[in-house]
């Protein structure tokens, strides 16, 4: 038995609660959205680019702690970051919640998201937010879904 | 509870596990639910000893296949109580028994103008259907309400509103997957039949847990699927009425279904070989039709006393020991689906937790989207309860999200 | 023949019994294919341990369940050698996935005047389908004709002249079940994508038993049927050239094939789920995952040798020994079904006194009647191989047509 | 395992190997047909009515050696027979052919039918041409399709 804290660390019951960054933005240039049909998440990411960098990003939505919290932590990490520098945030990210490893020391509280590989029902949860931000900066027009076999 | 219905479990030998370090509470049987060992035998036995394809075969193999075969059919039959064996199709389940009126019934009876009947607590199964029908003929949706509040009953003093002549079908679920609301499918059927309408009943939901009759009922489609039955996947029924299967032009084309083919044109083969093209789905249907022969033995009214009793329980202790959960549905003369919303704590997240204690739980929308938006909702948690579940498991259930709503108040 | 093929009998337990006081020799392999023990354990294991509802569901038993389901899809797509699990939809058989894209593709791609070309051999379910939707859209029907006299081949000289731009699918068996002839898919494949013509192979009686990659074959759409490879009823796949199934509309509404659902409007989830609507047969689904090792643990290139190895043996001993029989097919580069008639006796008469001994052959027009008429018959009995039949077992056959001969000549 | 010479019976192999009455009957005032689709038997049968009295007939097609020779038995015995009676004769030989009992000790050679009874996948080659003679006899204009579960 895996210990619920695993999953929901303090980290992501805070962020859940009080999301960073909730809120349409209201200078963005691009908007994301992805939602996961199978259970109902839905969120929505503002983005202000500036050149190819993140100058500022927000998010809306309505879902599980997990996706809510990964979201808001998103938010955070992202901001100011060039799109080549967001990419290789989210390389580990979905590294860590889909194999529980840690290559790059400086993912600070993104670690809490480590619990997620255990729980593999939940992994699109944690994504979500993170391909929708990538899609809406990259300028990819397709809503995000996760109901694909293997994503 | 009488002491039978404990032993019943032993009969279904996957309920003897541990999940997560604890024994497992199975409360998604409106998704699925559990098959006995007999039933399990039986997909067993007719690999090992029957195995061959149907109908067209003679040696010895092939007829055992194509007897137990048709002799599940004949099973249905007097399940569902149909006048002949002849109106009931095998499909893969409900949905593709829906498509089936949809396509072969709809296209040739429905244009423009016309107007199908739903309500607001259907199933996307019995929604998406007729979507697609409505576009191929430009035939509309029109929708009985549901009343507000979350009592989840049927707003019937809007049924003579909305089932006006030009209704042409009436197509109504008996039992709701997400509300636990049982509907007076009788009464439905005539309504429709007096203005004229065929009526479609999706009895996914009852058809395992209800005594049904579609003589009864008065019904001129039902659709069902055995795996919520204790039967296996990939096998159900469409019942249709004699008259309206022999009318109708086949479903899909292919082998079985043909009495006639030559390299331009083909004749039909009557129904309901007409509506099965291609090698069926031998082995479960046979043992779609032990595990009738199971439910029956049980007794279905019994069943549906057990499916109550434990579903009025359920709510009256959420409602009573769960502060602030926000039940769904009726809180007495219900099926066993008990869905509930706990307040600050996502569906997902209460599937999660209740997981790692062991307790099976469903969390989403339960192909309900329209109804769940009505509701307010983006989903819900749902408990659903089936003959081999006991008081106990509530005291589980109950016991489990009160301790998923500690850890999420911190 | 090597012993390791002896072997394999055991396991295949259906082999193991006696009919009619003679040891079973099943020769009818082309009906449907008998199931080792491993398949039959993954139907046990699956619904003892765990069996539940896939998609959408959190709890242990869904997670097992949806993670083994889309793993036999990814089984099933590296059998095929799609280029991704995506290209493969788990529909309930042949039949069904070739009425999936008549209706799904054909539908929105077809209008009159366009030319659906098929050749001379199909069996019925390539072939109504395509009625069915020429019918429906006013496209023509045009054949490739097979060549007079015995062979069964496919007469290639005609292509060209039938295979115009007009043409704008081209589906064809790959291996026939009524002659044993194997045609040359991937010219085929290629000659229709010259003319830009999508191209649709029915792989029914190949799949479980020759060497079978989608990209080296170049087709566009391909369909199987799990029960003749060792696998379950009721299940099988289509495979689909990505862009193809990305831009099709969806074949059957209902739940899971969606991504959003109004009362009056909805969005389709991506291919391969927006074309399996409903609850799949998941059991079947696993197990037929299982099959797929099986075959290729014995490896299909040797499988297909051994097909070949029987059939031809089988070919020449009864033009040999059995005088008067009139053998169709090829004589060699054939596959394992083997269909003949037998002068003065009726196919059906054929077959019962063979079972009598203990052979079961299948006797009829193998859902071919249009190729039967044009072969001046309106039946043939059928022996089919698969790789665990041996070479003792045609010795039964034989023996088993002599005295049948020798008892209707009185 | 069942004799094969329960099937077929002397009886039956002769009317196989000379079916009586197989011709068109050119004062045919009803014709009937019948096939079996699962194997491609096929058999017409032409009746003269007078009154209700099937004056003559005779019959054609091709299937196997069960079903001719049931049709060629069939025309001998129902020729100069009322409806009624050909019901009657019908009544047992479908009795005869799915039990195996008699209860009729004038059916004479037609109790070579019995042993179909062993061969359940055969009564339909059986009974075939007898229903394609009645269906013609009583007017009713479908033709006769075998095709049909527990017939
Ligand atoms: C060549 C061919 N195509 C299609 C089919 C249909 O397969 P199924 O009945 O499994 O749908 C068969 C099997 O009978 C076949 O042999
Ligand atoms: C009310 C209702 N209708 C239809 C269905 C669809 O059944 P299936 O998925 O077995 O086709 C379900 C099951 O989810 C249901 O609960």
């Amino acid at each position: 038995m895996h210990d619920l804290t695993d999953l929901y660390q303090s980290v992501i019951l805070d962020h859940n609660r009080r999301p960073r960054n909730y809120s349409v933005l209201p200078t963005a240039n691009r908007v994301g959205s992805g939602n996961n049909p199978m259970c109902g998440d839905q969120i929505t990411v503002y983005v202000r680019l500036e050149g190819d960098r993140i100058a500022d990003l927000s998010f809306q939505g309505s879902g599980c702690a997990i996706s809510q919290a990964s979201a808001s932590l998103m938010t955070v990490h992202l901001k100011g970051k060039t799109i080549a520098e967001a990419e290789a945030i989210y390389a580990d990210v979905h590294r860590l919640v889909t194999t529980g490893q840690v290559d790059d020391d400086n993912l600070s509280d993104l670690a809490a998201l480590a619990g997620v590989h255990q729980f593999p029902a939940r992994i699109k949860c944690a994504t979500l937010g993170w391909h929708a931000a990538l899609n809406a900066a990259k300028g990819d027009p397709q809503p995000v879904t996760t109901e694909k076999p293997g994503d | 509870m009488s002491p039978a219905w404990q032993n019943l479990r032993a009969d279904f030998p996957i309920l003897d596990q541990q999940v997560n370090g604890q024994p497992l509470v199975y409360l998604d049987n409106a998704a699925t639910a559990q098959k006995p060992q007999c039933v399990i035998d039986a997909l067993t036995q007719f690999y090992r000893r029957d195995n061959a394809n149907v109908h067209r075969g003679i040696h010895a193999l092939s007829m055992r296949a194509t007897f137990a075969y048709e002799a599940a059919r004949e099973r249905a039959a007097r399940f569902f109580n149909a006048a002949e064996p002849g109106e009931i199709v095998f499909t893969s389940g409900t949905t593709d028994s829906i498509n089936l009126v949809a396509s072969a019934w709809g296209d040739a009876n429905l244009r423009a103008g016309d107007v199908i009947l739903l309500t607001e607590m259907e199933h996307h199964s019995n929604l998406v259907p007729w979507q697609l029908l409505a576009r191929r003929t430009g035939a509309q949706l029109r929708y009985l309400p549901v009343v507000a509040g979350d009592s989840g009953l049927l707003d019937l003093a809007q049924l003579d509103r909305v089932l006006k002549p030009d209704v042409k079908l009436f197509a109504f679920t008996h039992v709701s997957n997400t509300l636990g609301v049982i509907n007076p499918a009788a009464d439905l059927c005539a309504a429709a039949r007096k203005v004229g309408a065929v009526s479609v009943v999706d009895a996914a939901q009852s058809a395992g847990h209800l005594p049904l009759d579609v003589r009864a009922l008065g019904c001129d489609f039902l659709a069902a699927s055995a795996h919520k039955m204790c039967g296996p996947t990939g096998i159900g029924v469409l019942y249709g009425r004699r008259e309206l299967l022999a009318a109708m032009p086949p479903y899909r084309g292919g082998g079985s279904m043909i009495s006639n083919v030559e390299y331009f044109e083909s004749q039909w083969a009557p129904a309901p070989q007409k509506f099965e093209a291609g090698t069926p789905n031998i082995a479960d249907a046979i043992a779609f039709g032990r595990a009738l022969d199971y439910l029956d033995d049980l007794g279905r009214e019994a069943i549906a006393r057990h499916d109550e009793q434990l579903a009025t329980l359920a709510y009256a202790r959420l409602q009573a020991e769960v502060p602030g959960i926000r039940l769904l549905g009726p809180a007495r003369h219900r099926s066993g689906v008990v869905s509930f919303d706990l307040k600050g704590v996502h569906a997902h997240d209460v599937v999660t937790m209740a997981d790692q204690e062991g307790v099976a739980l469903r969390g989403g929308h339960h192909c309900n989207q329209p109804l769940m938006r009505k509701l307010g909702l983006s989903s819900t948690s749902r408990a659903s309860f089936y003959f081999y579940n006991t008081e106990a498991e509530i005291d589980r259930l109950v016991a489990t999200l009160q301790k998923i709503q500690r850890f999420f108040a911190g």
